[in-house]
């Protein structure tokens, strides 16, 4: 497998950055990303030219059930709420040393979020971004070209939110099981 | 509406002598007979040459991604199908490479070497039928093409007769293979590999010293080795632009290490088509030498672990990538202990050798756009998911 | 105008507008099937005669197919755009047809009947070679007629690519036949295919040849076959000028573009391969057309076998091609032919044979030179490989 | 120096012999030729394939052995219903990752191949215009009920009712599935026989296991109302 890229320099380097070790991740704010990206990226210690995959996470305010461990030793389940967030994933590796990946996350609220374009930085990001915003709707500061990819630029709303709800659905596919086919059988949808 | 980042030239409108003039704007696809799929470039020429070009995508979207969010781990094996349609198989290689990771399974010896038999075959169909599509883009009548065809049938017989279809293999299962092959499989497979390299002669024959072909592609569509890294260019088209970069190698993902291959990549003068054309030529010989490897030291055995039916891994963030024929696939799961994917990514590389296409084609002409269109190899199954 | 001369002059065109479609349909099929042979397919070989539908064994190679492909164009809905000028995209096509139908006529063929009925040869010209190219050249009006009416971005590029490229070829390809006028002394078709009788095709000679090769090259060209089939590229703009026509006016088109091969192919066979010149001539005069016709379907077989396997050129390669490479040519093909003919009138057998060894050398070192300077850097790389 | 236009003619000489070759070599010529088939043997309907018993189309490579379209339900024995296997639990349909399964279980039970009272299928709908023929629901299918068919000869002029396969159109017999997919079958009734013959032993087992049980504690009880001290003797 992959060799991992040690990820204690960064955060010795830049003090606003933690590591979640749960996701493996490089969790960065999002004013300092471009900063810290393009250092890595030409750092001899990391020389992370090249960024694989650019995604978006939804996470909604959900509750979590943890077992925390008391000091007297006995295990009790503490429900707390997670606030939303909204995360912006990089997949970084290093062509030249052939190693990687380091997980570089950009992490923002969930309501109008805003990141910083990596684009500047890496090409690769240049659609994947697109798509980000496009799916997510993550705004990019500083991406030169960001508009709607996938979906058309007339589409509203970003659907691989998780609280996404698709409108009545005019180009649904009539199935034989639908409503569509009894309105079908009525003459109410031309298909 | 362009990229900054691009560097466009300064073109305006010409106004000489009082005469009016201005760009021709073509809307290249999305029913354009070569740009493989419902692809669109809006294309603005200057006579014949390109002075801008936007790709437009998104006409076969289905937002693949939200699907497998909304069902079962095993349920989206099917779709990865229909990713990138013409290598089914290593999609649903790099997809049960991230699940198994997230769950970690151990893949019995026999199912990893069918995994790398099937997919060295498919690396040989893609690269067979790219070059012929490639070809037929040039201009000629079909003739590559259907010698690609003629040689790939072969090969979708092999699939067929393991998996029971011929591109929608579905084959592969988290902890190893759906099925065993049939009996006698493996020596109709050492056949069709064994015939394989007579057919490569042939096709190289045909079409390496061409002198049309030549011409045509030798300082077309130019990628600096330094923008083809930066853009996250992966597979044939980032080796042409001279990165030795095999995810094969860097990986060794699977038992790769366990096989003798060379990996063909250029010296990164230009570039251009001729060397996407020559690396995905030369990488099928050493496609060959991986399966006559493999086919002979294919053991006995089970081919599925004991994968648990129901799958329900721990909350976990996994990212599994495989050198699928065209560049670097990952399947980037989150899992959050449902039964169904938190959050599931593919990284296509169809999309994301795209980046470049308006930086290569500046300045070409238009029929020059249309092949390094084709020698970016892409399908839109995979660059709209 | 007496009756005679309707009578003449229907005996000396009928057999052209019979003939020459019926060629046509064939060639068709011969295309298809050959071309599906090159690629390992089967071709059309269901629609048989008359037109049966499983075939089976009536089917006589699918011999039908022409016809019902004729059937179905006639049959198709005629579709103009509706911004088109509709005036000029229906006489298009018929432009198209017409003077690839006229330039048959001064072709040398010579029909057994015409010759006991006609007093006079009705269609030797004494100026045939100049007509030809003359009337030839309308063809690229009525494909930028095709482009422009259309309206259509796609067809206006295939009309400029056509005239773009049209201009340029005609002009190898005339000063490739100014060689076998020189030679000839004579512009009219009989007389240069007379002249060529005894096996003296002008094929056989160093200059000849060359003409020959620069001839058939620049007539690719000049009849958009593949390699140079630009202005109808199919993968580039759609279906060139073309590209909005359906129906009978695009048959007319394919008809015109056919018809243009058998005149241009047949004016090849009357410059440099001895015309209806072959075994048999002199005891059968009626043979000497169908040697003619077999010559021209040889040429054929040639084009469809080049269809089969090149790739197209790209729009400057094709400029750079006829202006860089094939004058050059041509010009020097006309001096080196002035010189060695002159030198070879008074020269022994072994003399000749130098000249004539020399001539192929000087041709060839130059064409070499000059495609090494076009193309410099132009070659088959190396590739380097990691372990 | 190479030949002037020798890549040419290299490339010239290659597609001249694939033309000679493909009048002489048969492995050259992919195309599949059916008109050797008479009119009247051209497939008419769905499900004309395959033909007979044993027939796999040898003049086509698209059907072999292994080849599957869509799903079919099956039965053991002559009468569809009285041994039809499926008992409507409904998991192919959860899983079916387009979702055209449609299932409506049975109100009543009804005593299937087992010989036990089961629910059935009272609908069972497939549709293949939805169908891609993925094959999840014959692998989640605990009870080998629903297996592949490689009928692929569906066309139908009703783009709804014509493609929407129900539960008659979907039972075949096990011997159809033998004839289709010979291999397959065998090994599946295979496993079904080892199955059911380890389930057999483990009943068996445990009936044996509770008449021995019964009997010691029949024998416990007589001890202990004979009251003998040897029962711990007994034991041992």
């Amino acid at each position: 497998m992959s060799h991992t890229v040690g990820h204690e320099p960064i955060l010795g380097k830049f003090p606003g950055t933690n590591w979640d070790e749960k996701a493996g991740a490089l969790v960065v704010p999002a004013l300092q990303a471009k900063e810290i990206a393009t250092w890595l990226r030409d750092n001899d210690a990391f020389l992370l030219d090249y960024c694989s995959n650019v995604t978006g996470v939804d996470y909604l305010e959900c509750e979590v059930k943890e077992k925390v461990t008391k000091e007297d030793g006995t295990v009790e389940t503490v429900t707390r709420t997670e606030p939303s967030r909204m995360d912006v994933v990089y997949h970084l590796y290093s062509m030249q040393k052939q190693t990687g990946p380091l997980v570089f996350k950009q992490r923002t609220k969930r309501e109008q979020p805003e990141v910083e374009s990596l684009t500047p930085v890496w090409r690769s990001c240049e659609l994947q971004e697109r798509e980000v915003f496009d799916l997510f709707g993550v705004n990019f500061k500083g991406h030169p070209d960001q508009r709607r990819i996938l979906m058309w630029d007339e589409f509203e709303g970003h659907p691989m939110r998780k609280d996404y709800t698709e409108p009545f659905d005019y180009e649904w596919e009539p199935t034989p099981h639908d409503e569509i086919l009894q309105k079908h059988q009525r003459g109410k949808v031309i298909v | 509406m362009s990229s900054a980042t691009a560097i466009a030239p300064n073109y305006e409108l010409i106004q000489q002598d009082g005469l009016e003039t201005s760009l021709l704007e073509v809307s290249m696809g999305p029913h354009h007979p070569s740009t493989h799929g419902v692809f669109r470039m809006d294309v603005k020429l200057d006579g014949e040459t390109v002075v801008d070009l936007q790709p437009v995508f998104g006409y076969l979207h289905r937002n693949h991604e939200k699907l497998a969010e909304n069902m079962s781990y095993l349920a989206s094996m099917p779709f990865t199908d229909r990713l990138d349609y013409f290598n089914s198989m290593t999609n649903n290689w790099a997809y049960a490479l991230a699940a198994e990771k997230l769950v970690e399974i151990e893949v019995p010896e026999r199912a990893e070497y069918l995994r790398v038999i099937m997919a060295e075959l498919t690396r040989l169909v893609n690269h067979v039928s790219l070059v012929g599509f490639f070809i037929n883009d040039l201009g000629a009548l079909g003739t590559p093409l259907l010698y690609a065809f003629r040689e790939r049938e072969k090969i979708l017989d092999l699939f067929e007769q393991a998996s029971g279809a011929r591109m929608m293999c579905n084959y592969f299962r988290f902890g190893g293979l759906r099925n065993d092959v049939p009996e006698g499989w493996l020596d109709r497979a050492r056949d069709v590999v064994d015939r394989f390299p007579d057919f490569l002669d042939e096709y190289e024959k045909l079409l390496c010293e061409n002198e049309i072909i030549l011409s045509r592609t030798q300082g077309v569509g130019n990628l600096s080795r330094e923008l083809a890294i930066s853009a996250g260019i992966t597979g044939p088209m980032l080796r042409a632009s001279g990165v030795n970069y095999d995810i094969r190698k860097v990986d060794k993902y699977s038992i790769y290490d366990r096989f003798l291959f060379r990996v063909p990549y250029s010296d990164g003068n230009v570039g251009d088509c001729y060397d996407r054309f020559m690396v995905r030529m030369l990488e099928m010989r050493e496609s060959i030498g991986i399966l006559k490897q493999a086919l002979g030291g294919i053991g006995d055995g089970p081919v599925l672990g004991n994968a648990p039916k129901v799958f329900k891994p721990k909350p976990a963030e996994v990212y599994g990538r495989v050198e699928a024929p065209k560049g670097e696939l990952g399947f980037y799961l989150i899992a959050d202990g449902t039964p169904k994917p938190y959050r599931y990514r593919v990284r296509p590389p169809s999309l994301i050798n795209l980046t470049v296409l308006r930086d290569m084609c500046l300045g070409q002409k238009v029929a020059d756009a249309v092949i390094i269109l084709g020698s970016i190899d892409i399908v839109l199954g995979e660059v709209d998911r | 105008m007496s009756l005679d001369l309707i009578r003449d002059i229907l005996i000396a065109t009928v057999p052209l507008l019979v003939i020459f479609p019926t060629l046509f349909a064939f060639t068709t099929w011969l295309e298809r099937k050959a071309l599906a042979r090159i690629q390992n397919r089967v071709g059309p070989n269901k629609v048989g005669v008359p037109l049966t539908r499983y075939g089976g064994r009536f089917s006589l190679f699918g011999l039908g197919q022409p016809l019902a492909d004729g059937i179905k164009m006639l049959f198709k809905e005629n579709i103009v755009p509706r911004d088109a000028d509709r005036l000029f995209h229906l006489l298009a096509p018929i432009l198209a047809l017409i003077p690839a139908m006229l330039v048959l006529c001064f072709l040398p063929l010579e029909f057994p009947w015409t010759e006991s009925l006609l007093p006079v040869q009705a269609f030797l010209l004494d100026g045939a070679v100049i007509f030809f190219f003359a009337i030839t050249g309308l063809n690229t009006l009525a494909i930028f007629m095709a482009g422009w009416a259309s309206r259509n971005k796609y067809s206006l590029l295939g009309g400029m690519r056509a005239i773009a490229q049209m201009i340029s070829y005609e002009i190898p390809l005339v000063l490739s036949a100014v060689v076998v006028v020189m030679m000839v002394g004579s512009l009219n078709a009989a007389e240069i295919a007379n002249a060529q009788a005894d096996w003296n095709w002008f094929v056989f000679t160093p200059w000849g040849l060359a003409a020959f090769v620069i001839f058939f090259i620049a007539s690719l060209a000049e009849i958009n076959r593949s390699p140079f089939d630009l202005p109808e590229a199919e993968s580039e703009i759609i279906a060139g000028y073309f590209t909005e026509y359906s129906g009978f006016k695009f048959a007319l088109f394919f008809l015109g573009e056919y018809i243009a091969m058998f005149a241009i192919s047949g004016l090849a066979v009357t410059l440099f391969l001895g015309g209806g010149a072959g075994p048999g001539v002199a005891a059968l005069p009626w043979l000497s057309t169908v040697w003619f016709i077999a010559k021209i379907f040889a040429l054929i077989a040639v084009m469809i076998w080049l269809r089969g396997t090149l790739p197209r050129l790209r729009v400057d390669q094709l400029m750079g091609f006829a202006w860089k490479f094939l004058l050059p040519l041509s010009i020097l093909n006309i001096i080196v032919a002035g010189f060695a003919w002159h030198a070879q009138q008074q020269a022994s057998g072994i003399l000749k044979a130098i000249i004539w060894v020399a001539c192929l050398l000087i041709l060839y070192a130059t064409a070499k030179g000059l495609d090494q300077l076009n193309r410099p850097n132009v070659r088959p790389r190396e590739y380097k490989y990691a372990e | 120096m190479s030949l002037l236009g020798g890549g040419i003619f290299k490339g010239m000489a290659v597609t001249l012999r694939n033309f000679v070759g493909s009048y002489f070599y048969k492995d050259r010529l992919t195309t599949n030729d059916y008109s050797w088939r008479p009119s009247d043997k051209l497939p008419q309907r769905a499900g004309e394939y395959p033909k007979e018993e044993g027939e796999q189309l040898r003049d086509t490579t698209t059907v072999t052995n292994y080849s599957r379209n869509f799903p079919m339900l099956l039965h053991d024995g002559s009468e569809p219903m009285d041994t039809i296997r499926c008992v409507a639990c409904q998991i192919c349909e959860r899983e079916c990752p387009p979702q055209c399964i449609y299932i409506e279980k049975s109100t009543e039970k009804k005593e299937n191949a087992g010989g036990k009272p089961q629910f059935f299928p009272a609908t069972f709908d497939i549709d293949v215009s939805v169908c891609m023929s993925c094959q999840i629901c014959v692998e989640v299918c605990p009870f080998d009920a629903i297996v592949m068919n490689s009928q692929f000869e569906l066309s139908t002029p009703d783009r709804f009712g014509g493609l929407l396969l129900r539960r008659d159109d979907l039972l075949k017999s096990n011997g159809y599935y033998h004839k289709i997919h010979p291999e397959e079958a065998t090994a599946r009734d295979k496993r079904i026989a080892e199955e059911k013959a380890a389930k057999e032993a483990k009943k068996k087992a445990a009936a044996e296991a509770a008449k021995k049980m019964a009997e010691e504690k029949a024998k416990a009880e007589a001890e202990a109302n004979e009251g003998t001290p040897d029962m711990e003797e007994n034991t041992e």
